[in-house]
């Protein structure tokens, strides 16, 4: 019989009053592949901070490799073998990337280089084999959210770890990627680590790993062998009975139709080196879905659109009319507005309550009133939001670091619904969100197509993307390679095309 | 005023120019303050305050002392508060002393009419106002002014310059903090004082904000810019001057003759070395002496035998010749 | 007596005024002279001035920046209105003083929103032109003047409360209002907390900075007419701790230094806070000497006591959780030393 | 003359110290006693204090701090060491000064990094707690004091360079080699940087903090020593405008006030820089009262310049689409690491 890598018995942790985890007993094997899986809010990642070391109060008991192991500092508890990817990123902006591949492990305990930093952390990806997709002397600061969570990964399989526990690490990684991270895992596991894995997309857990754990409301729910779990019945664990069902209706009709009349238009349109040309047409009642690897310019044309980046050619046009955004406020007033990709930096004022962040952007169109906003405007306008939203903990005077991943993100998507937007395009709407919220978000997008606004949704899950887009777009290397319905394309045909290695040539084709 | 003041003290431009006096307590003047040599204990259970504007400057901070000790011998109970250098603070200061209900008020104020206000809220209370070290406004309702008058100290600087240079030459003044009423009055009184003698011309005004290690750099930056024989003196308003004498005459600039305001321990011995030609006396220890002495005449019913409006003290000045005779009574 | 819900939310909001009600209460039951009329209504006179430059720079440092120029911006306004007073109606005064605040408020709006120079470096080196252009004009002389509105303003009281509080009272209710109940004061606040989301979502970002600081300035130059009022004279060398002094309140009165953080209302706390540990000082004859040890004491026992009622206040307030972000030192504490 | 890439990567690296060429080369041609060496000397002498303690500001501000206590620190320093020296070998009185600095930075680094009050209330208490003492304990009096050996590193001047000009430049190189070459001052730029990211990638945060502002006691106190062999008092009143003097320098020379970027050598080109325009304005004449204008504007002029340099540097950065933080998270990374 295997050994149990990590053991936890009865581990309680809470915040004042708020009980986050109730007693969970939870055991991951040698070898094994541990799937964690609960709604946003669940207490996934405050389960995975208490094994950091992060909370030193936390109750109950923890071993490793069958000693007890006390939890007080990060360090301490990476010295008891327990290496962690959290689910935000833990990287030092200011530094490069190999500085930060390897903060906290340097080798002397006085002396300190920069070259054999370097020359270390070139190692380091040597042996855990991941290409990271930038010098190792950038500044982390200029990298991409998919850059910066490959780091991540090759910071924590570096260590050598008998535990490594993984908090979505998949959450903004690309198809291809995911395909490379499980293999690794596999071939670590295989090597004996006990790995924790936790996912919002079931339909991966159940492929990756051997045992399951499902957890609700901070208690374990459902434990057992992965194979015994359909992802209707770990959606059922996880969700509770009533909210199976919302899950149910996630199949639509397209609504694409030459009837829809264009709301914005963009002609040959050139973003610096990285974009373009590119032609495009959003209409209203319709969703059009961009698909496309890590840096083939999805992010650069939804920010071009949307007047976060300066287009360097062609024309943009909104309900026919020729515009030049000079700024997102100019878009906005427009109609047109961006949910970026960043939550933490692009999206949300951390510090700010939820209320103040979810009425930012509707301000602006509040004209009339000498500029005076009602406190009763900004609290019934953001109660409403929570509410249609179901974020929780329904209260908007908690500042926005207080919610969970998936509850963040809803705020970011309210914010920009309150702004009544005409076209609304959308950097990865779902990235961290749990299944059933998942599916709340679609049936919301749905509903505002349904009321006539144009939507682009940009998203590295190919499957939200069919669920979603009634059109499909294909970008490669800052181009729209391809366009049609997701009925006119399967989806491995979907891959090759992102990928595509053969034909480089395709022509830049209209989408919509 | 004060010479080691980083703030201003009162303007005092039409005080009359009454003559540079040349021994530390000379008596008969009609204006001129004398030690009244109270007896210990006349003024028992009084309660005087004097709201100043700062405590922590050394000038000052002998001044208090001398003040606090003479009012003790007289049996008087005194309060000094700290103005902080902040005109603000020392109204709310001087107001606080009016709720604690002293008996006697003395200001030594930076600004001649910043405590008006609180002057008249003190003269509401029966409270008599003593001005110290600083002259304030005619407006203010005071019973005398003890201290001494920058304008004239300027003039005695003038007049230790124009001994030190009797055949005139060029001077470079170093300032204390612009704006501030020493820095103002004690030029102006200077530049009167040599008005007539047209062979004295000022070629440079840099400052040190009465700050040693401004003093020392202002006058480095003096000693490289005119070299031997382009400058006759250096003149400064405050007792800093002794780190850049002493400094010039370790570097060989003997052919500049260094002039200080204001008498530390320092001062005295960069005078006897020959580091410093001299400076101008004003004794913060009589200033604070005369403020305790005064107030106690006010309060035993001898208002009358004060020196009205100003109790003027002397600004003695000192060389070399008279260094030993008259050491220095605080350390700058 | 309030209900427990209710009475917990107050000790939330109010953790600043408890330290304040106790500070108050101990020097009133100590010193009789302390907790006489005439010296509360001092109280709150001497303290009004710097609330209102306080007043500005919360606004300014809540956009995220903050503003070291305000002491020779207010004296600049006192010295101007000093020479204009002679030969103009006291509109013209007082509109001249508020427009040379005004005006150096935006200049500073201007190299830090939109020549991007850092805030520190912008108005330090602001408040070393300004000094100088103002010894030159006067040639350091102090310019005096009787203007009898502003010293009425500065010095009158109604009822026992002084003038100059009032005003102190409606610039700070003006801030307030400004910052909850007007568009661009949610946006002030938008861009304190992250100025790259608030730009994303059309929040013009460096017209509120300009804003910010211009109204920085005005109220320095307010303050500069009140100090005119108070001390009759316009100095060019007055006012140099202003600065220091402003940003003290605005931080121990919870502004955070990062920006997105602050409130109105607790700066008035903290204002009077400081104000009252310097009168009871001085009413308990405590030594000078003694005064300012007390005074960093006090402070930094009131820092730590409001910052361990916010963190055991007992709703699940914000994430002190993850070790903190830099921008939030003192929640921070709560996450790693708590146990 | 340096080849074309070559030459970019030194205008990159090394904006500041170019803007003061060009001053130093701009008043050479101007003023003949300017360019004497002695008074070349004397500039190096006179800018060496106050450089000394921002060496211990630039670990502060990196590892996302700053000390506004330095000032009471130095005086401190300076006065135990004036009283002790009249009783003690000199080693014992630079051991017990040096201590001293060291022992209330510790305390500094305490407040912050463990009961994490904030950096900028918590030495703001700490100065004006440590000033009190200090009057309190000479009863504000100036204690004079004659070390020869404190004198002698003040003053001299070996083959014409000023002794402290050389224990400034060795403080300079220790934290040079402290930042870049030990694992502790690496940490200080990750703490700065992030300091929840450090925390969790397993720095020891809190003892990284205490030992930047610990190092800055250290310096702060070693600066007052030399301050004290300068004038040869120990004045518990001096040294009032070092923090915002040394701060100001720190900003200037590039280090972010939010921390984690800035480099010692810009330190001492920006040391120089400041000095050397005061010197300057002396030596070409100017009157006292433009001068304060004319520092301004050349800092201003300088910190445009040097951002314009470090924005059209010639290497394919990403332009600030969007208005940067304040922190200017990536322009000021690409100035640390820019190679
Ligand atoms: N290697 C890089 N160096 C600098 N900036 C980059 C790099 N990669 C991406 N970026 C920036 O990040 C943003 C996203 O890049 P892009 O639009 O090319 O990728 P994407 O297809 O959206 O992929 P992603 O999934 O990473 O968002 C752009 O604004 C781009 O400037
Ligand atoms: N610092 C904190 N203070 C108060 N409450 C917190 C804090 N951190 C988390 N919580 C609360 O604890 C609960 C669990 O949060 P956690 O982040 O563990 O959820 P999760 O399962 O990881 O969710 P997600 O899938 O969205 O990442 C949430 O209700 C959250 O609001
Ligand atoms: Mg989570
Ligand atoms: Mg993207």
């Amino acid at each position: 019989m295997p050994t149990v890598r990590l053991k936890t018995r009865g581990l309680t942790k809470q915040f004042g009053s708020a009980v986050v985890l109730k007693g969970v007993d939870f055991d991951v094997r040698e070898g094994e592949i541990h799937g964690l899986i609960g709604q946003n809010g669940a207490g996934k990642s405050t389960l995975v901070k208490t094994l950091a070391g992060l909370y030193p109060d936390h109750g109950g008991t923890v071993e490793v490799d069958g000693q007890r192991v006390g939890l007080r500092t990060p360090r301490q508890s990476r010295a008891e073998g327990i290496a962690v990817i959290y689910q935000e990123f833990s990287l030092v902006p200011s530094m490069t990337v190999a500085e930060n591949l390897l903060l906290g492990r340097e080798k002397h305990a006085v002396r300190y280089s920069s070259p054999a930093t370097r020359q270390e952390a070139a190692r380091l990806l040597e042996s855990v084999q991941i290409d990271i997709g930038a010098s190792l002397d950038t500044p982390v600061a200029e990298l991409s959210p998919a850059v910066m969570q490959r780091i991540e990964i090759a910071k924590a399989l570096a260590q050598d770890a008998s535990v490594l526990v993984m908090d979505e690490p998949t959450a903004r990684l690309s198809e291809e990627e995911r395909g490379w991270l499980f293999s690794t895992m596999r071939r670590l596991s295989d090597s004996g680590v006990g790995i924790m894995f936790i996912s919002h997309f079931l339909e991966e857990v159940r492929g990756v790993t051997d045992h399951l754990t499902v957890l609700r409301n901070g208690a374990v729910v459902g434990e057992g062998s992965t194979s015994a779990f359909s992802v209707a019945r770990m959606a059922e664990l996880m969700l509770g009975e009533g909210l199976k069902s919302a899950l149910e209706s996630e199949s639509h009709i397209s609504r694409a139709g030459p009837a829809n009349p264009v709301v914005l238009s963009a002609q040959h349109v050139v973003g610096g080196e990285r974009l373009g040309p590119v032609s495009l047409e959003l209409r209203a009642r319709e969703i059009v879905g961009v698909a496309g690897l890590v840096g083939s310019g999805r992010t650069r044309l939804a920010r071009v659109l949307t007047g976060a980046d300066r287009p360097t050619g062609g024309h943009i046009a909104v309900e026919g009319q020729t515009v030049t955004f000079r700024s997102p406020r100019q878009a906005i007033a427009s109609g047109v507005v961006l949910v970026p990709e960043d939550r933490k930096h692009q999206g949300l004022s951390l510090v700010a309550p939820v209320a103040d962040n979810l009425s930012l952007m509707s301000l602006q169109q509040r004209r009339g009133r000498a500029g005076f906003v009602g406190r009763r405007y900004v609290r019934s306008l953001a109660q409403s939001l929570v509410t249609d939203l179901q974020v929780a903990p329904p209260r908007i005077d908690l500042p926005a670091s207080a919610l969970s991943g998936g509850n963040q993100q809803k705020v970011l998507l309210g914010k920009a619904i309150a702004a009544r937007p005409q076209v609304l395009v959308i950097d990865q709407p779902t990235a961290g969100v749990d299944v059933g919220t998942k599916a709340q978000i679609h049936g919301l997008l749905h509903a505002m197509a349904d009321d006539g606004v144009a939507l682009m949704v940009v998203s590295d899950d190919i499957d939200e993307l069919y669920a979603l887009s009634d059109r499909l777009c294909v970008m490669r290397k800052g181009r729209i390679v391809w366009q049609g319905t997701p009925g006119q394309v399967g989806r491995e045909e979907l891959l090759a095309m992102m990928s595509a290695a053969t034909d480089d040539a395709t022509d830049e084709e209209a989408c919509g | 005023a004060c010479g080691a003041s980083s703030d201003p003290a009162p303007a005092d431009a039409a005080s009359s120019a009454a003559p540079v006096q040349a021994s530390p307590a000379p008596a008969g003047a009609a204006q001129q303050a004398a030690d009244p040599h109270l007896p210990a204990g006349t003024c028992k259970g009084k309660k005087v305050g004097l709201s100043n504007i700062s405590t922590t400057i050394p000038f000052l901070a002998s001044m208090d002392d001398a003040f606090k000790q003479e009012a003790e011998r007289l049996g008087m109970k005194a309060t000094i508060l700290n103005g902080n250098l902040d005109n603000s603070t020392l109204v709310s200061n001087t107001q606080n002393l009016i709720a604690q209900k002293v008996d006697l008020l003395l200001v030594t104020s930076s600004s001649p009419t910043a405590p008006l206000g609180a002057i008249g809220q003190a003269r509401s209370a029966k409270i008599p106002v003593i001005a110290l070290n600083a002259k304030l406004d005619p407006k203010a309702d005071v019973v005398t002014y003890v201290g001494a008058s920058d304008y004239q100290y300027g003039q005695s600087l003038g007049a230790l310059l124009k001994q030190a240079l009797p055949g005139g030459g060029k001077i470079a003044v170093i300032l204390g903090p612009l704006g501030g009423t020493p820095q103002v009055q004690r030029l102006k009184g200077m530049q009167d004082a040599l008005k007539d003698s047209p062979d004295y011309t000022i070629v440079a005004k840099p400052v040190d904000e009465f700050d040693n290690s401004k003093n020392l750099s202002a006058t480095q930056d003096l000693m490289s810019k005119y070299p031997k024989g382009s400058l006759d003196a250096v003149v400064a308003q405050g007792p800093q001057m002794y780190v850049g004498a002493n400094w010039a005459k370790d570097h060989g600039r003997t052919d500049v003759k260094f002039i200080a305001g204001d008498y530390s321990k320092q001062v005295e011995d960069a005078i006897r070395t020959g580091a410093l030609y001299g400076t101008v006396n004003q004794s913060p220890r009589l200033e604070g002496l005369l403020g305790a002495a005064y107030a106690c005449m006010q309060l035993s019913g001898r208002g009358a035998d004060i020196p009205a409006p100003d109790a003027q003290i002397a600004l003695p000045t000192i060389t070399k010749d008279d260094v030993d005779a008259n050491p220095s009574e605080w350390s700058g | 007596m309030p209900a427990a819900p209710a009475r917990a939310s107050l000790l939330r909001r109010g953790g600043l005024w408890l330290v304040l009600a106790l500070v108050v209460a101990v020097l009133a039951a100590v010193s009789p002279t302390f907790r006489q009329p005439l010296n509360l209504q001092n109280i709150l006179e001497q303290n009004s001035i710097i609330g209102i430059v306080a007043c500005g720079m919360i606004v300014m440092m809540v956009s995220g920046g903050f503003d070291l120029s305000v002491g020779a911006v207010g004296v600049s306004a006192s010295v101007l209105a000093a020479v204009v007073s002679g030969r103009a109606p006291v509109a013209v005064t007082i509109g001249a003083a508020l427009a040379l605040g005004l005006g150096i408020g935006l200049v500073n709006g201007f190299l830090i929103a939109r020549v991007r120079i850092n805030a520190f470096v912008a108005t330090f080196a602001m408040a070393s032109v300004v000094s100088g252009l103002l010894f030159v004009s006067t040639g350091a002389e102090s310019k005096p003047a009787d203007v009898r509105l502003l010293a009425q303003a500065a010095g009158d009281r109604v009822l026992g409360i002084p003038v100059v509080f009032v005003i102190f009272v409606l610039c700070l209710l003006s801030v307030w209002v400004f910052l909850t109940r007007t568009r661009y004061g949610h946006y002030v606040y938008s861009v304190g907390g992250n100025d790259e989301a608030s730009h994303l979502s059309g929040v013009p970002v460096e017209r509120v900075r300009m804003l910010a600081f211009a109204l920085g300035g005005l109220f320095a130059g307010g303050a500069g007419l009140l100090l005119l009022g108070q001390t009759a004279v316009g100095q060019p060398t007055a006012a140099s701790n202003w600065p220091l002094q402003a940003i003290a309140i605005c931080v121990v009165g919870g502004v955070a230094l990062t920006g997105g953080v602050g409130r109105a209302e607790d700066v008035l706390a903290a204002t009077l806070l400081l104000g009252v540990i310097a009168n009871g000082l001085n009413q308990l004859n405590v030594s000078p000497y003694w005064q300012p040890t007390v005074t960093g004491l006090v402070i930094l026992v009131a820092v730590v006591l409001e910052q361990y009622n916010r963190l055991h206040r007992p709703s699940p307030r914000p994430a002190p959780v993850a070790p903190q972000t830099v921008s939030q030192p003192v929640t921070a504490s709560a996450a790693r030393t708590a146990d």
